[in-house]
């Protein structure tokens, strides 16, 4: 049942619900802090081109391995077979059979192209991939991906980087009562309330990155999600009163003077 | 002999292996991934597999994405 | 400047900005389980008749003082001369010159009524009380509070105990521009992401009883409201990414094959 | 003497002081407040003060609220 | 009962539940235009100094008296005493006993002081006036205006001139609620559909003047006006359908081919 | 432009904006009257069984086809093929060409199966139908369904029947601006304001059902959308104000009384 | 003989054309759709189409619908 | 001799009435209020209202508000 067992995803368990970004930070020493305040266990990368003048440093020098999973992105795909070909150079890279399955429909809003993303799902299931899609917030993709053995669907909350929240937190909750693998909310999340609000629907993990690697102090603001995503996964364990229109008391009149 | 490497080109001896440039780069090769026109190069195959003048190749890592 | 420096009311600091009621738990010991995993320093405790039947157990038996300052209040109250006496009967009982003042003005909505509390701040603050009103989310009272020497401002979020969330943020953050004192939001809170937007405002702190003692687990949202409350807090510090209407990815293109 | 305690009528010694009512009542002093006909009686005066017949006499404390 | 008699104030009953203002046009003839096309039967003034150039037109060419009633107010004014001393003058002018009346407490919000407020609405009262005051959305202070004589209420939606809707609709229901006498929600429209969710509430009138005096097309915006008004009017009288989590088909399964 | 040129669809012009859908209504006479008052031109009918006891009357006996175009949907079929089929039984009927394209994904949400219907799209646009899908708030399969011949496109706001409103105004103004073909919010609309924030996020028409339909009084409701949908798209033509977070006064302060 | 009508079996005599079977409903043709076994029948073909024992008959018109 | 008039100081007849004043100005009475040093001065009393030297005059009509 979502968000009560421990965050599974193929057959690795993660103590963190909050899964980061490594891009857009100013240099890898912040990303380093930022990861570590951030608690989490999984951190995604993109596959691209080695620089071959020694002048940059290697992005890897800063991830401790033992520490965290890679989840390898297919960032900048179009087409189901350019996704393809990317999860399969992040695969030969040699550290992680899980991807992060982006394909892009839209340049301005980054919005997947949900044809082609199950297409490549489907394709890279059958080459022994553990697939986590990044889609929108339609619960019948969302069950076509999970039909087509994705390991995990991750749909958005707003667009990539936006940091509009979750615009449309009843199709996430859909989304949580049509399909029984892990839904991780991807994409969208601004500030800290907004990773608590995609906890608290019962999602069982979030993914962020520019909500960190874009906030003015960014390794607080890692902090602030990891306490965040814990606040909210504990909120909805714990079960929130309903609202009400009008007041009730928290103190009786009863044992006033009379 | 002329190759292309990551879209500049690049001269390399004759019959240079894919071993045999990753070395020459300098590069670890249990993090790189290697794609010689097209095709991707699987590590096992990296001593065997010999360049052609005229190769476009390719040789990727993992860099900062979200 | 508002939620920068530590929270301090009157002369005293506290370490956590959330304070919690302690009314409406089903049992004591749930209570102070609940109080131990909020993290909170300032519990609120209401003035009432002593039973005089020795069946009851006392409600100070249950609180470390040690551990946690009393907050009074003078819930029950309709006039400002009935919440003056509540007020003076409070300080009394001889734990605490602070108190949480309310004066009601509808049953039904149990909204202050501002003209009897501005008058009760007045003639408790000449008293030498150190005044904590529960008002609404009116600028212009939270001003003429500040200026009648309350030690702080609690403007509501929502209705007492209605869950309702914040309403109308942009009022409380119209009132952290305008007044020096700390700001509590006080009432309204109903999850964790609640807390959590009242803090990213700015605000110095949230008072709750009925999400903590209402909720179906009320020592897990106890400490899903720490943590809300601390990830606010932090995410206010960290300076959040601006709202964009467009994507902007957190993967650069460059870098793909050609 | 009757006097009337937190709303119900009570037989009490005559001249019975605060200080004496509360004993009688197991009541622990530096928890209380108490009220005398709508007047405060400090703490310092629960020795003096005397109660009289028909005193409407309010003990509270500090109980569970919000 | 709200929303169902029609709008009566004072004795005067008004077939438009939209109130314009006539502040902010380009130039009158515009101004003229729209309040036509508003079809509104009252129009807000203020009391300012003759302009004693004859350069200057006159407002008053540009309304027809037997067209509109006017309501003059008292903007501008930081005090009962002010507020008042300028309702006698728009009252010795002569042509109107109403007034809109409006004591100031802060002039970046323009939010009301409600305790000056009560204060001059009393006065006012006493004093033969017909007193519509300008509020918040505190339903106390809004029967407290009642039990003082106003001859109705109008609240706030957002601040004068922001155009951010109905910020707490929440308690402008429970005005409706609270109070018997008309209540117009004036200020914070921003645009048609504001003025038609207030009118879903159940309010008798809007008041507005920036939303349409300052759309690129006044004229067309006070039409939409009119209309948007009429439909959040005769929707909350139609009744709508309740908000149900899941879909409802509206075409049934039942006659298809099996 | 989306919203400037009158509706157009296929090669029909309709003054009104508004698509009325005929089922859930008490009676035919009730049906009738509130088609009368929405003012709409093109109305909604589903494919069915004709009933051969001569018990019930015909619905086409309440819609005179001189003023309402037919709207045929495919409402109930849960594959490309079986809607392509009644789309085909529809036009069979022989009063139009046109087809709401419906292709359910499941049927508590009674969101669209996007992938079957974009399927369904061009089979029936190479068979020469007026193609107007009912799809999700997605701009990528927006895009492809103009692409693939829709005469329009129909995303939804809400699903069906649940009078949940716009849940994501943002991804229908992205949709309008990344398509050229009509744009018609269709489902979701509870009251007037629903329909309103349609229009003046530029959409070119509105389509309902329940909520006109299911209405305590619906002629009454189907006026007040008649006006909502024409001050929602007149706001949209008028162009609103900017929102801004204080005050500005809509009467200046030049004139008063030194 | 025995054909099914809108998944209802009815009789009717050999040979039955559609228009005869439609007039015989009293259905007027220019409002309705046919198909049997899973063929629409094009309404220019209503004379010639004639039933055969059997046949599931669908004849549809437009309802009420969203 | 001088009046201040809506803040600009003047120059009129001594003894001018209120009345006197509006006509000068050019003013219809029936849509001006006119205040004295504070005091609102009724229509009925402009013909007998006489300004005296230094006296604030202000004459205030409707402009356009909201």
């Amino acid at each position: 049942m979502h968000g009560h067992a421990p965050l599974k995803i193929g057959d690795k368990e993660f103590d963190s619900r909050l899964i980061v970004g490594t891009g857009k930070y100013s240099d890898f020493p912040t990303m380093q802090k930022a990861l570590e305040a951030s608690g989490t266990n999984m951190v995604t990368v993109a596959v691209r081109r080695v620089n071959l003048d020694r002048t940059q440093e290697s992005l890897l020098d800063y991830i401790d391995l033992k520490r965290y999973a890679l989840l390898p992105n297919t960032a900048g795909c179009y087409s189901a077979d350019e996704a393809v070909k990317y999860a399969r150079l992040a695969r030969e890279v040699g550290m992680s059979n899980m991807v992060k399955l982006e394909v892009i429909g839209d340049q301005r809003t980054l919005f997947p192209d949900n044809e082609e993303l199950l297409k490549a799902t489907k394709i890279l299931v059958k080459d022994g991939f553990i697939v986590l899609p990044y889609t929108n917030d339609d619960p019948i993709m969302a069950k076509k991906l999970e039909d087509a053995g994705a390991a995990a669907v991750m749909p958005l909350g707003a667009p990539i980087g936006s940091g509009l929240g979750i615009r449309n937190p009843h199709n996430i909750l859909i989304i949580l009562q049509t399909i029984k693998v892990p839904v991780i909310v991807d994409a969208g999340v601004g500030t800290a309330s907004d990773a608590a609000i995609a906890m608290e629907l019962g999602s069982d993990g979030v993914l962020m990155n520019t909500a960190i690697a874009g906030a003015k102090d960014p390794i607080k603001m890692a902090e602030a999600m990891r306490k965040a995503v814990e606040a909210g996964h504990l909120a909805f364990l714990a079960g929130r009163i309903p609202r009400k229109s009008y007041a009730s008391a928290s103190t009786t009149m009863e044992g006033m003077i009379e | 002999m002329q190759i292309t490497l990551n879209g500049k080109s690049r001269e390399v001896a004759d019959a240079t292996t894919v071993k045999a440039l990753l070395d020459e780069l300098g590069l670890h090769a249990m993090r790189v991934a290697v794609q010689v026109n097209l095709d991707i190069i699987k590590r096992e195959q990296y001593e065997s597999a010999v360049l052609n003048a005229g190769d476009k190749v390719e040789v990727l890592t993992f860099m900062a994405g979200g």
